[in-house]
C-alpha cells in the first residue's frame, strides 16, 4: 500500500501545486477541489475516517463553493508575482529549507503517547463508542463550543458584511428533478450520519455540511419560499446552535456541578440533543456564509 | 519507509508549497487559498504524526483536532471572501 | 462461490477502471467541449457503475451493495444534471451575440 | 456556578442575542458587560480569599480533557477587560456617536464576542483550545475593525484577517509540533518541549505566530492602518485588549517554561526594543492623531515585551510583576486615548495634528483625558505607566543590565516625545483661542475617557491590589 500512497501525495501535492499556480481561475478552483478529495482520500489512509468525511463536505465542497463564487464576483487575476524571478526563486529557497525544517522536526518525533490509552480508558463513561465523538462532545467539549462560536461570529461578521447575495437563476430542466431526489437524500443522510457518529464515523459537522450541501441546491435550483423571513429564519437558526451549547453547559453544570458535565448514564442523549441541534446550526450557518443575507436597502 | 512517514514528506511539502505562494502572489483570492493549503498541510503532519503504523491506528484526539480546523478554517474563508469581494466590488462603483 | 465472486469482481473492476481510462484519454484527445462531456458523462457513469459492481462483488456482502448503489446513482444524476448545465452554458454563450 | 463559567458563558450568550436582534442589542449589551465586570470583580475576590483554583472541565482531568487555571494572573487580565469594555460600552451606548455605515447594531455581538474569547483566553490551560479562543478573537477583531465600512477599513481589515490567519497557522503549527514532540497539548507540556529539538521548534513556532497577534516588530505590518482606520470604539478595544491576549499567552508560556525558555525572551527583548524605536519614530512623524496613537501601540508592546524579555520567569516575579503592571497601565491609557481622540476628532472634523489648535474651539474634556493618558503613558508619577517602569528600571540596575535600561529611557523620551506633540496643542489655552471661541459638548464618550485615563492614574496609587493578585499566580 506504500505505492498506493506515494501515488497518492504525488497526486495530492501536484494538484495542490496547480490550484496554486494556474493563471485561470476556474482551472485553479477546480484543481483545488479534486486536491481537497485526494486529502479526504489521504485521512482514510491515515485511518481517519471521521475527518475525511468533514474534509471532503466542508473542506472541498463548501470551501470550493464558496471560491467559486467570489471568483465570478471579484474576476480574473489581477497584479504580477510580488519581485521578479529572483525573488520567486529566492521565496522558493526558504520555503523549500522551512518545510526540509518541518519535516525533520515531525519526522523525528516518537508518535502518540498519552491520549490513546487515555481515551480508551474512559470511553465507557463518555456515552458513545466513537473515539473522535467522545473527544469532540465530551472529553474535550469546550473546543467544539468555541469551535461554534467561530462559525457564528463568522456568520455575524458576513451578514455585517452583506455580501450581494446569491441570486438563482432559471437553470434548465434538469435542474429540478435533480433537487427533488438530492434534497431527500441530504437529509436522509444526514441523519443517518448524525446518529452513526455516536458508534462510527460522522456526526454533526459532517451531517450539517451534507444537509447544508441539500439546502444549497433547493436554493440554486430557486425551489422553494426565499425572501427576508426565511434568511432571518436561517441567521436566527445558526446562532441557536451556540445558544444551546452554551445552555446546555450552564444546565449540565446546574445538574452535576460540573461545567460541561454531563448527568451519569444520560451522557448519550445528551450529546445526541446537542449534535441535532449542532447540525441544524451548522447547516444553516454554511448555507447563509454561502448564499449571503438579504441586500440591506440603503445599498 | 511507512505510511506516516510519506504523508509527513507530503504535510512538509504543501506547508512548503503555500508558504511559498504567500511569499510571492499579491491576488486576494489565490493568497486566501494559499492559506487553506497551508492549514491542509499542518493537519496532515497533525495527523501523520498521530498515526501508529504499527496498529493502523490514529489517535482520536488530533482527529478532533482536525475536524475543529476544518470548521474553523471554512469560517475564516467565508468572512475573508466576503472582504475580499467587498474590497473588490467597491472599486468598480 | 465466494472466490468466483472475488474473480467476477475484480474482472468487473478492470473494466470499470478501463471505462474510466477511455474516459480521461478522450478528455484529453477530442477536439471540443460538447464531445468531451459526451465522453465524460458517458463512459465515466459506465466505468463507476463497474467499479462498484465489482466492489460489492468482492466485498460479497448486501449491507455494502447499498451505499455502492447510492454512491452510482448520485454520481449518474449528478452527472447527468452537470453535463446538462455545462453544454447549455455553453450554447447560450454562443448563440449569444 | 462558579464565576469562572459563568464569565465565559454569558459574553458568548449576550452575543448570539445581540446578533440576533439589533433591537434590544444596546441594552443587552450594556447589561452584559457590566454583568461581566461583576462576575470579574467576584472571580478575583475569589482568588484573593481562596488561592488559585483549578476547574476540569466535564470533570475531565488534563491532558484528556481541557482546565481552566483561575489564578492571580488570569484574574488581573479578566479584571483588565472588564474595564476597559464597561468604557468602551458607555461610549458605544451614545446614540450621537457615529458607528457603523454597514449595519448599526453590528458592533455589539462583535465586542461580547471579543469580551467571551478574551475570558475563556485569560483562563484556558490548553494551547490547542488557545489557539481556538484566538480564532474567535481574531474574527471578532476583524468585523470591529471594519465597523466603519470605508474601502480603507475594509482593506485594513482584510489584511488584518489574512495576517492574523497567517498568525494562527503558525500557533496551529506550534501546537501540532507540540502534541507530536510531547504527546500532550495542555500547558503543564511546556516545559517538557524546552528540553527537546522539537519542543523548542514549536515554542518558537507559537511565539512567532503570537508576535504575528500582537503585532510585535518586525511582524507589526498589519497593525497602524487596523487601529486607525477602525471606529474610535474598536480602536480602543484592539489597541488595549486585543492586543494583549497575544502578549498575555507569551508571558504564560514564558513563565511556564522556566529557565528553558530563556532564548525565547532574548528574542522578545530585542524584538520589544525595536518595536520601540521603530514606532516612536513613526509616530513622531505621523500627520493623523489616529495614525500617531497606533504607531504609539506599536512602540508601548515594544517596551512591555521587553520587560517580559528581560524578566528571567517565575524565579524572580518582580520584573514580569512590573512587564503586567505596564500593560494593565497601556490598556487603560491607550483604550482612554482612542475613545479621546475619537471625541476630539468629532468635534474637529478631522484629525490632521497640525490643525488641532483652532481659534474657536476650546479644548474639552477630551483632550483633558488625552493629556492624563499621555502622562500615564510617558510614565510619569503617579500614574501606574511610572509604577510599573520604576519597578522595571529598578529590577534591571539590581542586575547591572545597564543597556536595557538605557533603552527603557530612550523609549522613554521618544514617547514624551510624540506625545507632546499633541499634548501642547490641546492645552494650550492661551492667546490664539478667540474670546468667543465654543466649549465643546459632554458627552457619553468623554466620561468614558476621563474614567479609563483616570483609571490609569489610580492604579498607580492602587497598585498594590494587582501586586498581590499576581503574587497569587500557579508557574
Amino acid at each position: 500500500m506504500i505505492a498506493f500512497d506515494i501515488v497518492l501525495t504525488l497526486g495530492l501535492l501536484a494538484c495542490a501545486a496547480m490550484a496554486l499556480t494556474l493563471r485561470d481561475r476556474t482551472a485553479s478552483i477546480a484543481a483545488f477541489v479534486v486536491a481537497g478529495l485526494l486529502i479526504a482520500l489521504s485521512w482514510v489512509r491515515l485511518a481517519a475516517p471521521d475527518v475525511a468525511l468533514a474534509e471532503a463536505a466542508i473542506g472541498a465542497g463548501v470551501t470550493g463553493a464558496l471560491f467559486l463564487r467570489s471568483a465570478r464576483r471579484i474576476g480574473p487575476i489581477t497584479g504580477g508575482p510580488v519581485g521578479g524571478m529572483s525573488a520567486s526563486i529566492a521565496a522558493a529557497l526558504g520555503a523549500g529549507g522551512l518545510s526540509a525544517a518541518l519535516f525533520w522536526a515531525f519526522a523525528g518525533t516518537s508518535g502518540p503517547v498519552p491520549y490513546p490509552p487515555l481515551v480508551a480508558a474512559n470511553l465507557e463513561a463518555s456515552g458513545v463508542t466513537n473515539p473522535v465523538t467522545a473527544v469532540l462532545l465530551n472529553f474535550r467539549a469546550w473546543d467544539t463550543l468555541l469551535e461554534i462560536a467561530v462559525l457564528a461570529v463568522a456568520l455575524a461578521l458576513v451578514v455585517m458584511l452583506g455580501p450581494a447575495p446569491v441570486v438563482p437563476r432559471a437553470l434548465g430542466e434538469l435542474v429540478l428533478p435533480f433537487a427533488r431526489i438530492v434534497v431527500p437524500l441530504a437529509i436522509l443522510v444526514a441523519g443517518h450520519l448524525l446518529w452513526q457518529g455516536a458508534t462510527a464515523p460522522g456526526g454533526a459537522f459532517q451531517a450539517g455540511a451534507v444537509l447544508a450541501g441539500g439546502m444549497l441546491a433547493l436554493v440554486l435550483a430557486g425551489i422553494g419560499p426565499a425572501g427576508e423571513r426565511i434568511v432571518r429564519g436561517a441567521l436566527l437558526l445558526g446562532l441557536a446552535g451556540l445558544a444551546v451549547f452554551v445552555g446546555a453547559a450552564l444546565a449540565a453544570e446546574g445538574l452535576t456541578g460540573r461545567f460541561l458535565g454531563y448527568p451519569a448514564g444520560a451522557e448519550k442523549a445528551w450529546i445526541i440533543a446537542i449534535e441535532a441541534s449542532l447540525t441544524l446550526s451548522i447547516a444553516a450557518t454554511l448555507c447563509l456564509l454561502f448564499t449571503g443575507p438579504v441586500r440591506r436597502p440603503h445599498q | 519507509m511507512t505510511t506516516d512517514l510519506v504523508y509527513h514528506v507530503a504535510g512538509a511539502g504543501l506547508t512548503g508549497l503555500a508558504l511559498w505562494r504567500l511569499a510571492t502572489c499579491r491576488d486576494a483570492l489565490r493568497r486566501i487559498m494559499a492559506l487553506n493549503v497551508l492549514a491542509i498541510g499542518i493537519a496532515m503532519v497533525l495527523l501523520a504524526s498521530g498515526f501508529d503504523a504499527a496498529t493502523g491506528r490514529t489517535d482520536p484526539v488530533p482527529q478532533a483536532f482536525a475536524l475543529t480546523g476544518i470548521v474553523v478554517l471554512v469560517s475564516v474563508t467565508a468572512a475573508l471572501l466576503a472582504l475580499a469581494e467587498r474590497i473588490g466590488g467597491r472599486s468598480n462603483d | 462461490m465466494s472466490a468466483a465472486l472475488f474473480g467476477l469482481g475484480l474482472v468487473l473492476m478492470s473494466l470499470g477502471i478501463v471505462f474510466l481510462f477511455v474516459a480521461a484519454l478522450g478528455l484529453w484527445r477530442l477536439p471540443d467541449l460538447l464531445s468531451r462531456l459526451h465522453v465524460l458523462t458517458k463512459a465515466d457513469t459506465a466505468g463507476l457503475a463497474l467499479v462498484a459492481l465489482g466492489a460489492a462483488c468482492v466485498s460479497g456482502s448486501l449491507a455494502a451493495l447499498l451505499p455502492l448503489l447510492l454512491c452510482v446513482v448520485l454520481v449518474a444524476i449528478s452527472g447527468a444534471t452537470i453535463g446538462h448545465l455545462v453544454a447549455r452554458s455553453v450554447t447560450r454563450r454562443e448563440t449569444a451575440p | 456556578m462558579t464565576e469562572a463559567s459563568l464569565i465565559v458563558s454569558l459574553p458568548l450568550l449576550a452575543a448570539v442575542v445581540t446578533a440576533a436582534s439589533a433591537r434590544v442589542a444596546r441594552p443587552v449589551g450594556l447589561i452584559a458587560t457590566a454583568a461581566n465586570a461583576a462576575l470579574a470583580i467576584l472571580l478575583a475576590r475569589r482568588v484573593l480569599a481562596e488561592g488559585a483554583q483549578v476547574t476540569h472541565l466535564g470533570g475531565w482531568e488534563a491532558p484528556l480533557g481541557i482546565a481552566f487555571e483561575t489564578d492571580g494572573l488570569a484574574a488581573v487580565m479578566i479584571l483588565m477587560a472588564a474595564i476597559v469594555g464597561v468604557a468602551v460600552a458607555v461610549q458605544a451606548s451614545d446614540d450621537r456617536t457615529p458607528r457603523s455605515a454597514t449595519d448599526p447594531g453590528a458592533f455589539w455581538p462583535l465586542w461580547l464576542a471579543t469580551l467571551g474569547a478574551m475570558n475563556a483566553l485569560f483562563l484556558s490551560a490548553d494551547l490547542f483550545n488557545l489557539y481556538v479562543t484566538f480564532e474567535i478573537l481574531g474574527l471578532a477583531a476583524v468585523g470591529l475593525t471594519a465597523l466603519t465600512g470605508t474601502r480603507r477599513a475594509l482593506r485594513a481589515a482584510f489584511d488584518y484577517l489574512s495576517a492574523g490567519l497567517a498568525g494562527s497557522l503558525l500557533l496551529l503549527l506550534g501546537v501540532a509540533l507540540a502534541y507530536a514532540a510531547a504527546g500532550q497539548v495542555d500547558l503543564s507540556v511546556v516545559p517538557a518541549l524546552t528540553e527537546s529539538a522539537q519542543g523548542r521548534i514549536s515554542l518558537a513556532l507559537i511565539f512567532a505566530g503570537l508576535a504575528v497577534k500582537a503585532a510585535l516588530f518586525p511582524l507589526h505590518f498589519w497593525m497602524p492602518a487596523a487601529h486607525s482606520s477602525a471606529a474610535p470604539v474598536a480602536s480602543a478595544l484592539l489597541s488595549a485588549l486585543v492586543v494583549k491576549a497575544a502578549i498575555y499567552v507569551a508571558l504564560r508560556l514564558s513563565l511556564d517554561g522556566g529557565i528553558g525558555a530563556e532564548p525565547l525572551r532574548v528574542a522578545m527583548a530585542a524584538a520589544g526594543a525595536g518595536a520601540m524605536l521603530w514606532g516612536s519614530w513613526h509616530a513622531l512623524r505621523a500627520d493623523r492623531l489616529k495614525l500617531l496613537v497606533a504607531h504609539s501601540t506599536v512602540a508601548q508592546v515594544g517596551l512591555i515585551s521587553l520587560a517580559l524579555g528581560v524578566a528571567p520567569g517565575a524565579a524572580d516575579s518582580t520584573l514580569w510583576h512590573a512587564a503586567v503592571l505596564l500593560m494593565l497601565s497601556h490598556a487603560f491609557a491607550k483604550a482612554a486615548m482612542f475613545l479621546a481622540v475619537g471625541r476630539i476628532a468629532e468635534e474637529l472634523g478631522h484629525d490632521r495634528i497640525s490643525g488641532l489648535n483652532r481659534e474657536e474651539l476650546r479644548p474639552g474634556a477630551a483632550e483633558f483625558a488625552f493629556a492624563v493618558a499621555a502622562v500615564s503613558l510617558i510614565g510619569l508619577p503617579p500614574t501606574a505607566g511610572f509604577v510599573g517602569k520604576w519597578v522595571l528600571i529598578e529590577g534591571l540596575i539590581d542586575r547591572d543590565a545597564w543597556i536595557w535600561v538605557a533603552l527603557v529611557f530612550a523609549g522613554t523620551v521618544l514617547s514624551a516625545a510624540y506625545l507632546s506633540r499633541v499634548v501642547s496643542r490641546c492645552l494650550r489655552g492661551g492667546p490664539h483661542v478667540a474670546p468667543g471661541a465654543r466649549r465643546p459638548q459632554w458627552r457619553a464618550g468623554d466620561v468614558a475617557a476621563l474614567g479609563l485615563a483616570v483609571s490609569a492614574l489610580l492604579l498607580g496609587l492602587g497598585s498594590a491590589l494587582p501586586f498581590a493578585l499576581l503574587e497569587i499566580t500557579v508557574t
